[in-house]
C-alpha cells in the first residue's frame, strides 16, 4: 500500500487537522469527537443540517461545510459510520432554535448509529428530523432487505436542502425538500481498480488488466456485477439505463446530471463520460439544465465513475443556483 | 463451575478482546470479500476501548460491566457492529439487573434479551446472513441444555457447537440485511463476518467459563 | 490499460465536445483548429491571455479559460505541446486590441511552438508578449540546459495575470507581473504511480510496491530520484527542503501554499500533506495566509503530489483574491 | 544514380512515413525512459498528415515538396520535434530553391541549410544528445564523401553509418537540451528517440537513392 499518510490509525485525525489548517474561515473542527462545523454555528433560527459517515469519500461531508450547505459534518474511521456521540455533539453544536435534519445515507451502520443518536438529541430536548438517502439502483429494493445504498443524491440533497435552510425554511419543509430530492434523483457507479483501506492495508478486491465492476458503492465493496472493460460511450450506457429504467426521469424532463469521479479517474475521463451521457440523454429527449463534474462523492483512490440524475424544476433549480461557500463547493459568492 | 460472578464475566471480556486482537485481519478479510473491510478493525478498536474503560472505571457488578462494554462498542465501532454489539450488551446489563452470579438459566435468560435488542434494533431475522445467525442457535441450544439439566460446561460446549453450525451456514445464503444484501446473489459463498465475531464471543465464554 | 475512453485518437476532441457541452455559457470550443476561448472573447481593449500544453493536465489549461483567467487555452495532444496554428487562431480570435500574452510552459516543445505562433502573431499585426514559467527546483538550472520545467507556479500565474488583465493592466504590466510570479514560486512534485499515455498504452515506468519517484515532472517522466517510498510528513520535508534552499522564499514571509494532486491521489491524502506542510512552514517561521489544495495541474491518472510555494504580497494577495468564474476556479462571484 | 529529383524526393519522404509507422512503437518505447512517451506517436501522427497533403496537392518541385513536408510537421506533430523537423524541411526548401535535380553536391548544401535551422531554433549542440548528434556526423560523412569524388550510392551508405554511430553514441550521454535534460544524469545509457528518428531517415535515403 503506497499512500501521502503518516500512521495508519491517524489518517482521520491528521486529515482534519489539514482541514482545520486550510479553512478557519470557514469551519471549525472538534477534536473530542471528531466533527466540523461551520465557523459561524450556531446560525440563529435557521434549521441546521447535519450529516455524516466514514471517512474516506472526501469531499463529502466535511468539505461541503459551510454556508448554503451543511452545518456540521461528523466523520467517521474509514467507510465506518461515525458514532453517536459524534452526531450527538455535532448536533448540539450547531442546533439554532430551529431544529436539525439529519441526511443519512442508507447504510445499516449509518442508520443505526444516527438513529441512537437522533433518540439522545430529543431527549435533551432539540428537534431533529432525519431524512434517508437511498438512490443507488444497482441496489435491488426490496421491503426484507437493507434496500438501497445513499450515494450521489447526498450531495445534491446536502445543497439544496442547505439553501433552503439559508432561506428560512421550516425544518418540516426542508425535510420534506430532501425526500423530494432523493425522490427524483437515482445513481449508479462503476469501478475500473478497487481501493485500499489503510487499516486493512490491501485492495478490497483485485480486477484482471481487462475487468470491471459495475454497480459498485462508495466503500470499495464490489458491485454487482464484473464484465469485461468496455469504452466510456459503453458504459454510459450500462449506467444511464438502469436510472432511467427505474422510474422518475422521462423523456422531456430537465435534469442535473452529476458526473462523479471515484477518487482516482482524472478529469480528463470525466468530461469524455459527460460528453457521451449528454448525447445518449439527448437520443432520448432528457435536456441536461444543470451539471456537477468531478471527484464529490469519492471511495479513496479508487478509479471509476459513478452517474447521478436528478429530476429538476424551477424550486430545485433556483436552490441549485444559490450562492454556496464551502471549501469543496463554492458559487455565487 | 456452575455459575459465574464478575470476576468470571471480566476474565470473558478480556478473553473475547484478546481474540479479537489475533483475529482482526481474517475477521476484515471475511468483510472485503462481501462487505467494506473493516469488521476486525471495527471490533479490535471498539474491545481495546472496552478494556481501557473496565481499567479506568472498574465495575461494580456484572450489569455494570455489561453496560461498560455497552458504551465502548456504541462509542468506539461505529458501523452496523458497533450499535448491534453495543444494543446486545446494553440490554444484556438490564437483564443482569442486580444480580451478582449468573447460572446456566441466568445466562441463558440475559442473552435472550440481548439477542432481541438486537433484533429490534437491525430488524434481522435468522436466514438473513447476520450475527443473529450464530446468536439464535446459540441460545437456543443453551436453554435446551439447561432445562435438561446439563451443567454449565456441556451447556456451552453445545452452545459453542451450534454457533459454529450457524456460522457456517450462513455460507450459502444471499445476505437480507447489511452491507453484503447489496451484492445479492454474490454475496453466497461466503461466511458472514459479523456471525464469525458473534461465535468468536460464545467460544470464548465456553473456553473461560467451562470448568 | 483501462480508461474512461472512447478511441484512443479521438481522447482530446472528445473531452473538448465534453468541455463544450458542460459549459457553453463561460467557454467556447474551436475544433479547427482545437483551442477553447472564454464565451465572451474577444474582451475589447483588454489584455488577453493565451496558454497551452498537452492535454492530461487538467483542468489546467482549458478549465481556466473565463472571467479573471484565460482568455484562450490551446489543447495539444496528450502530454504533446499544441502547434504554432491552434497558438495562432486562438490568439487571433481573443485578441482585443490591447495586445495578448502567451503564458508558455517551460518545455522545449511549448516554447518552440509558441515562438513561432508569436512571430506569426506579429506579422499579423498583433502585439504579443511570452513570458515562459520556470518553477520546478527538481531540474538544476544551467545555461546550458533546456532549464527548470514549468509547473506548479503556471496555475498561479494564470489566476493573477488574469486579475491584473481585467483591472486595466497593459501588457508590458501584466507579463511583469507574470515574471514576477513566475520569479517569486518554486515548486516540486513526487510520484507514487506512473500514468498511461492513451496513445502508449503502457504505464511510462513502473514503480516497486515500495517506491516512490521524487522530483517528476507532468508528463508522467522519470523524476530525478527514485527512493523508498516514505510518509506524508517526510514526503513534505523532501518536497519543501529544496524549494526553500532555492532562494526567494524564507523565514517571516507569507506565502500561497499549492498542495497538488497529480490525478489519481485523492483528496484525504492531500489534507493530510498540507497539515504537514503547515507544520513544516510553520516550524520555519514561514506562514501559509492562501492556499489552493485539489488537482489542479494533473499527469492524466498518476498518483502523487506537487507542493508549490508562492511568496505573497499585498499586490499578489488581492489579485489571488479578485473574482474568478471558470469551470476549473471560481470564487467571488 | 548520381543526382535525385522531385521523383526520388518523394520516393524517399514515403519510404520515411513507412518506417515511422513500423517503429513508431520503438520510437514511443525510448521516449518513455527519458521523455514523455510521445516521440513514435508525434512523428507518425505527422508523416500521415505529410503523406495526405502530398497526395492533396502534389508539389511542383523539390522545394514544393519539402516546404509541405515541414507545414505538415510543424502543424501536426508538436512537441519539441515538430518545429524541429519543421525546419529542418523548411531550410532544406529554401536551400533547394528552383534546382530540379540534387546531386551529392546539392544534398548536401541542402542538409547543411536545414542542420543550421534546427540548430538556431533548439539552441542544440553535437553531444547534447538530440538528433543533431546523427545529423551534423550525418553531413559531416555525406559532404566528406562527396568531396572526395565518391558516388551518391557509396556517399549515402558512409552518411547512413555516420548516422548509426552518432545515433549510439547518445546512448551514454547525458542529455543537456529537451525533456531528456531534466533526468540529469539518470537519462544516460539511454538512446535518444530524435537521434533515431534522424537516423531513420538518413536510412531511408540511403536506401531509396543508393542505387
Ligand atoms: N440489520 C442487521 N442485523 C444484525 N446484524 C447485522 C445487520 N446488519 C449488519 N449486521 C452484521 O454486521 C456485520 C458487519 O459489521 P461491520 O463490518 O463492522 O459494519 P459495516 O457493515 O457498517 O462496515 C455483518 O457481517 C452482519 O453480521
Ligand atoms: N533543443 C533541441 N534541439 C534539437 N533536438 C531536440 C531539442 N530538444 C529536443 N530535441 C529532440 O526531440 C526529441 C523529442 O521529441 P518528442 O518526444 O517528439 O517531443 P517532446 O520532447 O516535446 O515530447 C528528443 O529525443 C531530441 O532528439
Ligand atoms: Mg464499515
Ligand atoms: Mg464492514
Ligand atoms: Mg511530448
Ligand atoms: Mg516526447
Amino acid at each position: 500500500m503506497k499512500k501521502l499518510i503518516n500512521q495508519v490509525d491517524d489518517v482521520v485525525r491528521d486529515e482534519l487537522e489539514g482541514i482545520a489548517a486550510a479553512h478557519p474561515h470557514d469551519v471549525r473542527v472538534n477534536y473530542h469527537p471528531f466533527y466540523i462545523t461551520r465557523a459561524d454555528a450556531p446560525v440563529e433560527g435557521k434549521v441546521a443540517l447535519v450529516s455524516g459517515g466514514g471517512s474516506g469519500h472526501e469531499p463529502m461531508h466535511g468539505g461541503f461545510v459551510g454556508m448554503g450547505m451543511l452545518d456540521a459534518a461528523c466523520p467517521g474511521e474509514v467507510f465506518t459510520s461515525p458514532t453517536p456521540d459524534q452526531m450527538l455533539e455535532a448536533t448540539k453544536a450547531v442546533s439554532g432554535g430551529a431544529g436539525v435534519l439529519h441526511i443519512v445515507k442508507n447504510y445499516t451502520g449509518d442508520v443505526l448509529n444516527f438513529e441512537m443518536a437522533a433518540d439522545l438529541a430529543s431527549d435533551e430536548g432539540i428537534e431533529v428530523e432525519s431524512v434517508v438517502v437511498d438512490d443507488d439502483v444497482a441496489v435491488q429494493d426490496s421491503l426484507y432487505t437493507a434496500g438501497r445504498r445513499g450515494v450521489g443524491a447526498t450531495v445534491l440533497a446536502e445543497k439544496i436542502c442547505g439553501a433552503a435552510a439559508e432561506e428560512g425554511r421550516s425544518l418540516s419543509e426542508v425535510a420534506d425538500l430532501c425526500r423530494r430530492v432523493n425522490g427524483q434523483a437515482r445513481s449508479m457507479g462503476m469501478a475500473l481498480s478497487s481501493c485500499t483501506v489503510p487499516a486493512a492495508g490491501q485492495p478490497t478486491f483485485d480486477l484482471g488488466e481487462d475487468e470491471m465492476e459495475i454497480g459498485i458503492g462508495i466503500h470499495g465493496e464490489p458491485g454487482r456485477e464484473r464484465m469485461k472493460a468496455a469504452g466510456s460511450a459503453e458504459v454510459v450506457e450500462l449506467l444511464t439505463g438502469p436510472i432511467l429504467d427505474d422510474g422518475p426521469i422521462a423523456s422531456g424532463d430537465n435534469v442535473l446530471a452529476f458526473v462523479n469521479s471515484m477518487g482516482g479517474t482524472p478529469l480528463i475521463e470525466l468530461y469524455i463520460v459527460y460528453r457521451d451521457l449528454h448525447n445518449y440523454l439527448q437520443e432520448r429527449g432528457v435536456t441536461i439544465t444543470r451539471n456537477l463534474i468531478g471527484p464529490y462523492i469519492t471511495s479513496l483512490e479508487m478509479q471509476g465513475a459513478s452517474i447521478t440524475l436528478l429530476k429538476l424544476d424551477d424550486d430545485l433549480t433556483r436552490l441549485w443556483d444559490a450562492p454556496v461557500k464551502t471549501p469543496g463547493l463554492r458559487w455565487g459568492v | 463451575m456452575e455459575s459465574v460472578g464478575l470476576e468470571q464475566v471480566l476474565a470473558w471480556i478480556r478473553e473475547i478482546a484478546a481474540r479479537v486482537e489475533e483475529q482482526r485481519s481474517y475477521l476484515t478479510q471475511l468483510d472485503s470479500a462481501i462487505g467494506d473491510a473493516d469488521h476486525g478493525i471495527n471490533m479490535n478498536r471498539g474491545f481495546k476501548a472496552v478494556l481501557e474503560r473496565l481499567e479506568a472505571t472498574p465495575p461494580a457488578d456484572i450489569a455494570g460491566a455489561f453496560r461498560t462494554v455497552a458504551m465502548a462498542l456504541i462509542g468506539k465501532v461505529g458501523g452496523a457492529s458497533g450499535p448491534l454489539y453495543g444494543t446486545l450488551f446494553m440490554e444484556m446489563g438490564k437483564a443482569a439487573g442486580d444480580r451478582a452470579t449468573l447460572d446456566g438459566q441466568g445466562l441463558a435468560e440475559v442473552l435472550r434479551a440481548g439477542i432481541d435488542g438486537v433484533k429490534a434494533r437491525g430488524k434481522a431475522a435468522e436466514g438473513d446472513k447476520t450475527m443473529i445467525d450464530v446468536l439464535e442457535p446459540a441460545h437456543a441450544a443453551l436453554s435446551a441444555a439447561v432445562a435438561s439439566g446439563a451443567g454449565l460446561e456441556e451447556a456451552l460446549q453445545k452452545a459453542e457447537a451450534a454457533a459454529k453450525e450457524g456460522m457456517e451456514a450462513t455460507i450459502p445464503l444471499v445476505a437480507r440485511k447489511g452491507r453484503a444484501s447489496y451484492l445479492g446473489e454474490r454475496s453466497a459463498g461466503h461466511q458472514d463476518p459479523g456471525a464469525t465475531s458473534s461465535h468468536l464471543m460464545v467460544a470464548a465464554a465456553s473456553e473461560v467459563w467451562g470448568e
